[in-house]
């Protein structure tokens, strides 16, 4: 979505922090897939794919792919120690069942309630929805990372979604390359800014109402 | 920490695994016939004096095997199950008004609680059509085939007996003492297995582990059966 | 139910004859299982046990049982090369699909039409359907082995059950110590009468309304 | 015996498959984004020239990977996936008119192909309430819950890729590869396996089999995948 290299790895590493030890973890593709990059190793992480695979590892090196052994996006994965695989509709029940501590996700929109908006511009994009319906409803904490702004410059950040909807009042925090803002149930709280972006670049950049968090971080 | 350190080894005692079942607890079971019942736990929600459950399994086992020992020593209130007919003890108890049973057909009990542990809401099933058996079910028709509705089953506690575990909980079964286990342990709020044999981390063949860590919440060692089978 | 040793191994002979080469077969308690002892070599049978097994094999020798591999009926058996273990959900899948060519029952009562009765006497016995309203109602060919009479002398197969039914119009075939009779279109049809029985012993013992085959033959 | 020998003994050339699947034909296919469609029968069906397809499966693979290739070479008039995102040809056909495109989302459409491969008569889900994927669904309350009756899948001819097969078709899968796979290969109503490698009868363990083999009607030799990774 247009973000920089430089702003992806920030974005990542900033939600590589809300990962905490023996979570069990359900990665997207695109920026969610960098997040692994950033968790120290002494959290112990189950990452899940929806394909049917709990406790991938790292990416193989070179040469070393296995082309059976792949995550939800078609690239190739390791295994960690007490890994297991199953099939899809498994992998789904553990979603439906809400044994996801957190799953990470893009998105077109998200609304200040926390609706999301990721699987299709009518007329335009039509892409399907995969498992991000199941993600966006089931998992325990939703985090959307995203551009703060699309290629027009407006704001993705709503107060209600054009796009039709993944999941209703499903996300729990917002990470761009400009804030990380909570849904909360009073409204969206803005709790940090990226720099170079000040509080009010932010507010003016997010269509959404935003509240400030009593002492707002510049990361 | 502690809690990322829980959630990979969940290895416990039985005492502990006790603590989560009480008076009243609507607690599944795994297990065919006495086969694949978790005899350990058994043996200790027994010597807990723990009443007036709720059981949630195939069968009501036999008077003094398996899950029937709780059902013929009246610890239930309540048995959702196929059938009776191997424990006269739950039949009599049924009879005399000291235990309320509800039948469901052996595949739509396995779909209930599987539809349960995978977080369905129910399954349509045109099993039963005809008799008694869909009685107070509500039907639906797809495409122009009548089904009844059968709600998913879950647990409290879900207790299952597994062959092999490992400290995250990964399970694999014996032979017919699968059964009704894997179903179980997915569909239980808090899932205890008791093991035959507990081994290190990543020694179980990821493609060949039954039921994924993830479902289970405890694993206890198990001390093997303690009654005599039929055909002994 | 009260029939004579001879009388049953009677009855699972004459029903062995009717599974033929690669069929998958499911046995119940009591009478049907014996049927397996009547099977010639030549006929490969795959058995199917509800509660998780394809391809069980004959009972093992005193002091080789496996207490974790036993049947429905909670007795020891052996396993048949090809054969594999799965949960009761994936056992009841293919009742349902209709992968049984044979299931093989007791009853307490069949009506003519091929109603079957057979889990529950109301305010006498109430064992409970286990599987078999499943196999009844999606079995291929459905055949029920039973006494002809009950301990009163009143015929078991009737115009009409009088106990709560386990499904409807699913029997095909009917094997009692007096008679095989299969269910047809047309009603119920007498083909084969057990020595020392005569048509006329059939006639006057079956509530039922009982057509002639062309030739009964004489067993 | 014929029969009976057909029944024991499924192994089949690719020619003797693909006389199984025609013009129209309902073609059920596992796989996940390429990763477990079985490249020798997509092969085969191109091949033969087979059109009008309709396909069910996850996605629709890559343009030049796995069933995409048939999606990207216009031998589908309908399909019934979860998503088609990486392969844009797709959704240029659908935005064309040239295919018909019907979404489920992925766990929903994965318990509707297993719940058309056990016979159940469809699953209730509450995933997608609130959104335009419940659009045109019947609705159902259990427990003073919404959720969606969500019809089961099922088709006439399964296609699936097994790591190893034996004669009567018990299969076993490959890591990720396994995804859909059991799941299709019981709803097909003539399940075509092919395999990476086909091993005597009571090779396999049985507490490994995957796919019983009575969800099998044929098995044929895998030749292996013929196109590049999108990671390669």
């Amino acid at each position: 979505m247009g973000v920089g290299v430089e702003s992806r790895n920030r974005i990542a590493q900033r939600a590589a922090k809300e990962i905490k030890d023996g979570m069990i973890v359900n990665l997207g593709i695109g920026i969610p897939t960098l997040v692994a990059n950033y968790i120290p190793e002494e959290v112990h992480v189950m990452f899940h794919a929806e394909n049917g695979i709990l406790g991938t590892g790292p990416s193989p090196a070179p040469g070393e792919e296995d082309p059976n052994l792949c995550n939800a996006g078609g690239y190739p994965v390791t295994l960690q120690p007490g890994a297991s695989y199953f099939d899809s509709a498994v992998a789904f029940g553990m979603i439906r069942r809400g044994y996801l501590d957190i799953t990470i996700l893009g998105a077109l929109e998200v609304s200040e309630k926390g609706d999301l908006a990721n699987w299709i511009v009518p007329g335009k994009r039509v892409p399907g929805m995969g498992g991000a319906m199941e993600l966006a409803q089931k998992a325990k904490k939703v985090i959307v990372l995203m551009n703060h702004v699309n290629k027009q410059g407006k704001s993705k950040i709503l107060k209600q979604c054009t796009l039709p909807l993944t999941a209703k009042e499903a996300v729990d925090l917002i990470i761009t390359d400009m804030a990380v803002m909570e849904v909360t149930k009073d409204g969206l709280l803005l709790k940090e800014v990226m720099s170079p972006y000040t509080v009010e670049d932010v507010i003016q950049h997010t269509e959404a109402e935003l509240i400030l968090a009593d002492r707002v971080t510049r990361l | 920490m502690q809690t990322g350190a829980k959630k990979r080894n969940k290895l416990a005692t039985l005492e502990e695994a006790l603590t989560h079942i009480h008076d009243g607890t609507t607690l599944m079971f795994g297990g065919f016939g006495g086969v694949g019942n978790p005899p350990t736990l058994v043996e200790g929600i027994l010597q807990k004096g723990v009443k007036d459950l709720t059981l949630i399994g195939n069968d009501a086992g036999f008077p003094d095997i398996g899950i029937g020992r709780l059902v013929s020593r009246e610890r239930a209130k309540k048995l959702i199950a196929s059938h009776i007919g191997s424990n006269p003890v739950a039949g009599k108890l049924m009879t005399e008004g000291k235990l309320e049973v509800e039948f469901s057909p052996q595949g739509t009990l396995a779909e209930r609680i599987r539809a349960g542990g995978v977080g369905l809401g129910g399954i349509l099933v045109d099993v039963g059509i005809g008799t008694i058996a869909e009685e107070g079910k509500e039907k639906i028709s797809i495409g122009g085939k009548e089904y009844l509705v059968e709600p998913a089953l879950t647990a409290e506690v879900a207790i299952v007996y597994a062959r092999k575990a490992d400290p995250f909980g990964n399970l694999v079964y014996d032979k017919s003492a699968r059964n009704f286990n894997p179903l179980v342990a997915m569909a239980g709020a808090f899932t205890i297995a008791e093991a035959d044999e507990i081994v290190p981390l990543g020694e179980l063949d990821p493609e060949c582990i039954v039921t994924p860590g993830v479902f289970v919440d405890m694993v206890i060692q198990s001390k093997g059966v303690n009654w005599k089978w039929v055909w002994e």
